[in-house]
């Protein structure tokens, strides 16, 4: 078997590939669906009406997106490098562990200028985070796949330790958790009621300024050249272990908003289970994305739309709800495939 | 050459033709091939070559027509088939894998995979025979990335002959390598002959290919546009049927020498692997002059190139640009100074093979002459690109091509473009025509004459005598990271360099200093 | 009466030992005509309060579950929908503004301590390991709780405490139960799975927590404290059905006088405690139940000693 | 007790073991999938199916051997999937190995639930029992460290003999490294790439299976949600440790699980008191990366991992 690439790949098929996977992932999720005693039919029905059936759907949505934008741009940036940062997950507590020590009365400022100093600080401690992995890499040649995963566990400990002392609230009555944010440290909500907060606004700002870093500036420019061919870069009298460096503070920063958006927007306190791996959904994200920062935007959009509206219909149907993330998986893979083969044809040889 | 038995054709290709989308890499192409007879095949780069090997060899599948091997036909896309059938190929670019050992790689695939054991000391001894016989000396025990790029041609050829291949398919095998393994590699080869093999051999030197072809054969777009027998052509002859039109070898003028641009006194740099680095070398490169750098590769020409690139900086010595000592040596400073880099390995150092040609060709220039305050002027970066691709004729569909579509001249007249555009006082050429088919050639140096009359200085580094003696204005030879003192125009023999570059010329030297 | 429709929305699944309480309840409510159930398990925090919402806009009646870690924004959508009861694990005390919203916890202490008199008196080395998941005030009270009990039986007696960080890693609740025997423990507090079999295959003695194991230990679990969600879950359908629910605590339904814990019975090691302990544990017993013995809630983190 | 006391103990080094061993097998697994030039992101998930296979073959009443093929079966089958997606079609492999760990871990949860809806405490099996080896196990310190462990970690010893004999002294092994290193030499020998890396991934993704089948098989007895626990992403960095040699990394293994079993012990001592227990816990971590830096120096990495190979591209 032999790919071919195709090279002016028509409109159907960059259409119907797509489609496919979905209904692919459909089919299966429904036999899976049969399976458990559910009604297969209503899979279909019950995930549009679960991820945009009402007002409130729809917003959930947007809601679990907007981590997931965040991470999957950390991960696009730095894959674009060949900067292998599987540490989103750790970046983005970094950034909510700032979040719960500036937030929660340490600092006592109106609000704009409160949440601009978070978001900063957040930012700083996710680079942080990724510059030791990245200095690790340029100084020592020590993989950073390796050492970006560890650090997911050590920090989450971290984190327990924090929330288990010195952050812990005094008026949590003992569970693991910070104390809750001022009023004036949190984002506001986009729609009264509803959960959308502006975390989901600052998110698509993120995804165009990373556009326009990339697209427009000379370190998007250095990024790719570095990511694409380091040797010719380092010819040509780019900067490489500079740019890898600066990859790594902008994706450690875009992670670590994550955790600022999730803490500031949504829970306003910090605990231990505040991402369910949006950290390793990025990764997902963005390659969905093919790592382009105003297609993480719409690849968020649609891991999202799939896990809400499945993880509706698995409670609509009374099927077990791990089925969402089975969904999730097979749509994932299904998609991967469906974009690779709108731009191959696969050739018997 | 005796021995050629054409009555029993040991391969047959019959109406080749091979698509890539739009495009025709081979068209129609039938020839036989006889046993003990060597076939040169010619052409452009981009002519098709390697692509009618590759299907030959089973890597690529022909979208018609067959191929025979010793009358059979041989099933397409199967090189397992082909080696079976006796076809052995040494690729264009090495199939070696670095990390293994020599024996690794040549029995990788010739025992089968359900065995239970691999039998390491007979297939070293086997190893071992064949070298003997072949005089491809190498050692079976040595790992691929510790070779210099003439033992691992050796490899390859070892890994044909351990098949008990037949028929050697040679996709330019010399233009990696020194005279002095050229001479070597056809001494095997005659060898081969001797012993009944069959050779296509590819090159775009024709004196080799006059050296020792039987027949050649000339591809133009993929199509076999001449069949000649050796002793009824010339090398007039057949540039011109490969091109399609006459090309011919820039005409020197008469160098006028003038200050020194860089120079270097008593300096070192650390070795590279297992290259040695520059030991307290002088050299003087002056304006308006082409200085040739001879020597058998991994002798310190890596080192000087790092060193006046801007990748490494002196262990020890001087380094003045244009009487001024250097400081905080990089790559961007040395752009800045003024030097024109052509690196060795146009598609590892020279290029990003994902970017465009728009993207390349700003690559050095980018931060200073394309971008403001960290803003980039993709506009004026694009017609830069295409005033670019016009004055040096680079043959592509337009600026936002991606380059790794380019062939190899094409993507050597680019680099050209990059780095002779900003009007350099000082040029490294580091073997500027490695692979390019004989316009090509003519194009880059004539482009190198023309800096040199406009007053910049040249460094030319190369393993081909010829280049170096019908270019340079001076030579030097290195050797084991020491350099021979300057040798003037017509003033060396090629044998007498030839000493120098064995390494003789310097013990004398030494002792007198 | 018809039954009621009750939703359970868990952050772990159903197997962890303090969830697996509440399920089991729901299931024997819905056994028992009561209330029909439907659950989601394994909910991350994140999406705590849109399941809510889901149920609550699906018509569910009640809502039970836990809200440690998504306390403010449970509560927001417990405002939301007044017509909906929800019945929620949480380490904070009802609200009287937000009266569709009860509270309840694990408050098993008192089982706790008298299984704590048991390990006191059986040990024999006078030192006790204890496993545990994440020090929280579930857990932490009870150890607490237990430790007291132990010591009041034999005031020399020493614990190891360990946490390891999940909820479920039998294998590594195991090897840690292996260290403290290593260590010297022949009594062992099963706060997770996994330390039983370490008891078992070293052939020291265990005491179960929460639920009751010894019908898989035979040799080995000597006694368990045992919450029984029952008396909560009867109170709660009550309260709904007749239309009565409002904030309050649940928690006083898990006590030992409501019958919310208990000790359960010593099966196997029946007769094989010493009458000194069992006349202790009869005492306290008595007077937890009618008051006149206070077990301390203590929900620190447990040290060594 | 003392660190002297403690490292100097055999139970101390038999605990280390048995933490090792489900390590060992998904070790193996990833460095085979390594070595052939795929990195296999999926070890997770695969170690979760793993562990649930194994597990209920057996409720369901195959013998303990019979769960243990079971479970490598299953780690096949999801090797097909990740060695189909990420080698003929060469996608990312990041993507290709995060989803299948998704696609693993949910799959087997539903599959729990729906087999087994309305068990709270999941049912036990008759595990594998410790094997004392006879005469082996009666050395002093070394039988009751080494020799008196299940027959899964036998299994896991030998399977690191097996994996080193195979790459290095058999013509299958050398075809694999081969691939890790340049598909190109492979094709241009006459061998498939695709067969030799597709067939890598699923016999290391066989492997992992079998580990995670070792954590409900002989470690425990039963299956819970989440028990991998993270396991599978410490062999990814034990593969990296170990430098892509099948002995490093067994050394690797132990070394961590020694830390592991140390932290466990550590936090009785003295400083247990004082230290918060999460310092314990992130030891191992630690201790991993800083065995990283050190050994980063002498590492050869695979020179064509990650790197897809499709014979129609140059
Ligand atoms: N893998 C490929 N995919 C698409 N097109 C290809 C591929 N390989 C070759 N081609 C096309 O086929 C033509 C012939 O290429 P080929 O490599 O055979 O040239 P060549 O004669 O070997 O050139 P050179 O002298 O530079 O080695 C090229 O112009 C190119 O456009
Ligand atoms: N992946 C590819 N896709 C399309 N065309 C390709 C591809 N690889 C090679 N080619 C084409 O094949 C031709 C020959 O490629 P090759 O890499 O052999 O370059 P070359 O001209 O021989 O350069 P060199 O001088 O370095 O040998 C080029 O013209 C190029 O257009
Ligand atoms: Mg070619
Ligand atoms: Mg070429």
């Amino acid at each position: 078997m032999r790919l071919e690439p195709i090279a002016n790949p028509s409109l159907t098929r960059r259409l119907t590939l797509p489609a496919l996977a979905i209904v692919a992932t459909i089919v299966i999720a429904s036999l899976l669906a049969l399976i458990a005693g559910g009604n297969p039919f209503a899979v279909l029905g019950q995930i549009i009406i679960g991820a945009f059936g009402s007002k409130f759907a729809l917003l959930e949505t947007l809601n679990r997106a907007t981590p997931l934008i965040f991470t999957g741009l950390a991960i696009a940036v730095a894959f674009r490098a060949k900067l292998w940062n599987i540490g989103a997950e750790a970046q983005l507590y970094a950034g909510a562990v700032m979040v719960a020590v500036l937030g929660t009365g340490a600092l006592q400022l109106p609000a704009p200028l409160l949440l601009t100093i978070m978001a900063l600080a957040a930012m700083m401690a996710g680079a942080f985070l990724l510059l030791v992995p990245a200095l690790l890499k340029t100084r020592l040649g020590v993989d950073e796949v390796v050492t970006t995963l560890l650090f997911n566990f050590i920090f989450l400990l971290f984190v327990s330790y924090l929330l288990e002392g010195p952050l812990k609230d005094p008026m949590g009555m003992g569970w693991p958790k910070s104390a809750h944010l001022i009023p004036e440290a949190r984002l506001p909500r986009i729609v009264d009621g509803l959960r959308l907060h502006w975390g989901f606004a600052l998110a698509l700002i993120a995804a165009v300024v990373v556009w326009v870093i990339d697209a427009k500036t000379t370190l998007g420019f250095e990024m790719r050249a570095v990511g694409q061919n380091a040797e010719a870069a380092r010819f040509a009298g780019i900067p490489v272990t500079k740019v890898i460096l600066k990859t790594a503070l902008l994706s450690g920063g875009l992670a670590a908003l994550a955790g600022f958006s999730e803490v500031a927007g949504l829970k306003g306190s910090l605990t231990l289970d505040l991402s369910p791996g949006f950290g390793y959904t990025g990764i997902v994200v963005a390659m969905l994305a093919l790592l382009h920062p105003l297609g993480v935007v719409v690849a968020a959009l649609f891991v999202a739309a799939i896990f809400v509206g499945a993880d509706s219909m698995s409670r609509a149907i009374g099927v077990p709800s791990y089925l969402a993330d089975i969904m999730l998986a097979t749509a994932l893979l299904f998609m991967v495939l469906a974009i690779l083969l709108t731009k191959f044809r696969v050739r018997r040889d | 050459m005796s021995g050629v038995d054409s009555a029993q054709p040991v391969l047959r290709l019959q109406n080749i033709t091979k698509r890539f989308g739009p495009v025709t890499a081979n068209e129609a192409v039938t020839f036989d091939l006889a046993k003990g007879e060597v076939i040169a095949l010619l052409g452009e780069n981009g002519a098709g070559k390697t692509t009618l090997m590759n299907i030959l060899f089973g890597q690529y599948t022909a979208d018609e027509g067959q191929v025979s091997v010793f009358g059979k036909p041989l099933p397409p896309g199967n090189p397992r088939a082909a080696l079976d059938a006796g076809v052995g190929m040494v690729h264009q670019h090495f199939t070696l894998a670095g990390n293994l050992t020599v024996w690794e790689n040549i029995v990788l695939g010739a025992q089968p995979l359900h065995a239970p054991r691999l039998r390491a000391g007979a297939a070293k001894a086997k190893i071992r025979a064949l070298s003997e016989e072949f005089q491809l000396k190498v050692d079976p025990d040595a790992k691929i990335s510790a070779l210099t790029v003439g033992e691992r041609q050796r490899v390859e050829i070892l890994k044909a002959l351990y098949r008990d291949a037949r028929i050697l398919i040679l996709d330019e095998p010399t233009a990696v390598l020194t005279p002095q393994e050229t001479d070597a590699l056809f001494a095997t080869l005659r060898k081969a002959i001797d012993l009944g093999l069959s050779i296509v051999f590819i090159s775009h030197k024709l004196h080799e290919v006059m050296a020792i072809s039987n027949r050649v054969l000339v591809l133009r777009h993929g199509k076999l546009v001449a069949e000649r027998a050796t002793l009824d052509t010339d090398r007039a002859e057949l540039s011109a049927l490969m091109v399609g039109a006459e090309t011919s070898a820039p005409e020197l003028s008469r160098a006028t020498p003038g200050a020194p641009l860089l120079s270097l006194a008593q300096l070192s740099t650390p070795p590279i692997g297992t290259a040695p680095g520059l030991r307290k070398i002088d050299l003087t490169l002056r304006a308006g002059q082409i200085t040739g750098l001879a020597g058998v590769s991994g002798n310190g020409q890596a080192a000087l190139s790092d060193l006046i690139s801007g990748l490494v900086s002196p262990q020890s010595g001087t380094f003045e640009i244009a009487g001024s000592p250097v400081t905080g040596w990089t790559p961007r400073t040395a752009i800045a100074q003024g030097i024109a880099r052509i690196p060795e390995d146009r598609h590892k150092t020279g290029t990003i093979a994902d970017f465009d040609l728009t993207e390349n060709t700003i690559l050095e220039t980018y931060a200073t002459q394309f971008s403001k305050r960290g803003w980039m002027n993709w506009r004026g970066a694009k017609a830069h690109a295409e005033a670019l691709i016009k004055t040096y004729d680079v043959r592509c569909s337009g600026p936002d091509a991606r380059i790794r579509l380019l062939s190899g001249g094409n993507m050597q007249k680019l680099i050209l473009g990059r780095v002779l555009e900003n009007a350099p006082r000082i040029i490294l050429a580091n073997q500027p025509v490695r692979g390019l088919d004989i316009g090509a050639v003519n194009y880059v140096h004539g482009r190198l004459a023309a800096a040199r009359d406009a007053g910049a200085a040249v460094l030319l580094i190369s393993e081909d005598l010829d280049e170096i003696m019908r270019l340079s204005d001076v030579i030097h030879v290195i050797s084991d990271g020491r350099l021979s003192p300057e040798f003037a125009r017509g003033t060396m023999q090629p044998e007498q360099l030839g000493v120098w570059m064995a390494g003789d010329g310097f013990e004398g030297e030494n002792h007198a200093a | 009466q018809d039954p009621i429709k009750v939703a359970g929305i868990y952050t772990v699944p159903v197997e962890q030992q303090w969830v697996s309480r509440i399920h089991i309840a729901a299931l024997a409510a819905q056994e028992a005509g009561e209330i029909e159930y439907t659950y989601s398990e394994n909910t991350a925090n994140t999406d705590y309060p849109r399941v809510m919402r889901e149920y609550a806009e699906a018509g569910y009646d009640m809502i039970v579950g836990e809200i440690f870690g998504a306390e403010a924004e449970a509560r927001e959508v417990a405002a939301e929908y007044p017509n909906v009861a929800f019945l929620m694990g949480s380490s904070f005390k009802e609200d009287p503004t937000l009266p569709n919203l009860s509270v309840f916890d694990n408050y098993i202490q008192d089982a706790a301590y008298l299984s704590g008199i048991v390990a006191g008196a059986m040990s024999e080395s006078g030192n006790i390991g204890m496993v545990g998941g994440f020090p929280i005030p579930e857990v932490n009270r009870l150890m607490h709780a237990f430790m007291a009990g132990a010591a009041e039986m034999n005031p020399d007696i020493t614990f190891q405490v360990s946490f390891i960080g999940s909820w479920f890693d039998p294998p590594k609740a195991k090897e840690t139960a292996f260290a403290m025997i290593e260590n010297g423990a022949d009594m062992l507090y099963a706060e997770r799975f996994g330390v039983s079999d370490a008891a078992q295959e070293k052939g020291v003695l265990a005491i179960g927590n929460v639920i009751d194991t010894q019908a898989d230990y035979p040799e080995t679990v000597v006694a368990s404290a045992i919450w029984d969600f029952g008396p909560t879950m009867t109170a709660a359908v009550a309260a709904v059905k007749a239309g009565a629910f409002t904030a309050d605590d649940y928690g006083q339904y898990s006590f030992m006088h409501v019958g919310g814990c208990y000790l359960a019975p010593f099966g196997t090691f029946e007769g094989k405690i010493p009458q000194a302990a069992l006349d202790l544990i009869a005492t306290r017993e008595a007077a937890i139940k009618d008051g006149s013995f206070t077990v301390t809630i203590n929900d620190e983190e447990p040290k060594s000693s | 007790m003392e660190l002297f006391e403690i490292l100097t103990s055999a139970a101390f080094w038999a605990a280390a073991i048995r933490i090792a061993s489900p390590l060992i097998f998904a070790t193996m697994g990833e460095l085979i999938c390594e070595r052939a030039g795929v990195l296999n992101l999926g070890i997770e998930g695969i170690m979760v199916a793993g562990a649930f296979a194994g597990w209920i073959a057996v409720w369901a009443g195959m013998p303990l051997w019979g769960g243990v093929s079971v479970a490598f079966m299953v780690g096949m089958g999801l090797g097909g999937i990740h060695s189909i997606l990420s080698v003929p079609f060469g996608l990312s492999q990041h993507v290709v190995g995060i989803g299948l760990t998704l696609l693993a871990t949910s799959a087997t949860f539903y599959t729990y639930r729906v087999m087994l809806p309305e068990v709270s405490t999941p049912p036990k099996i008759d595990a594998f029992q410790p094997f004392p080896i006879p005469i082996l196990s009666d050395i002093p310190f070394f039988g009751p460290a080494l020799f008196q462990q299940t027959a899964l970690t036998y299994l896991a010893f030998i399977l690191v003999g097996v994996v080193s004999f195979t790459l290095y002294r058999t013509p299958l092994g050398l075809a694999v490294r081969a691939a890790g290193e340049s598909p190109a030499a492979v094709a241009a020998q006459g061998l498939s790439v695709t067969a030799i890396r597709m067939g890598a991934v699923m016999v290391g993704s066989g492997c992992m299976a079998v580990g995670g089948a070792f954590l409900t098989m002989s470690a425990f007895d039963s299956f819970f949600f989440d028990m991998v626990n993270g396991r599978g992403w410490i062999c990814i960095a034990l593969v990296v440790f170990g430098a892509w040699r099948p002995g490093k990394a067994l050394f690797g293994a132990i070394l961590f699980a020694a830390f592991d079993a140390l932290q466990i012990r550590l936090q009785q001592t003295g400083i247990g008191a004082v230290v918060p227990y999460q310092v314990f816990l992130m030891m191992p971590y630690i201790l991993s990366i800083l065995a990283l830096i050190a050994m980063s120096r002498r590492a050869e990495v695979p020179a064509a991992l990650m790197v897809p190979f499709n014979k129609g591209e140059r």
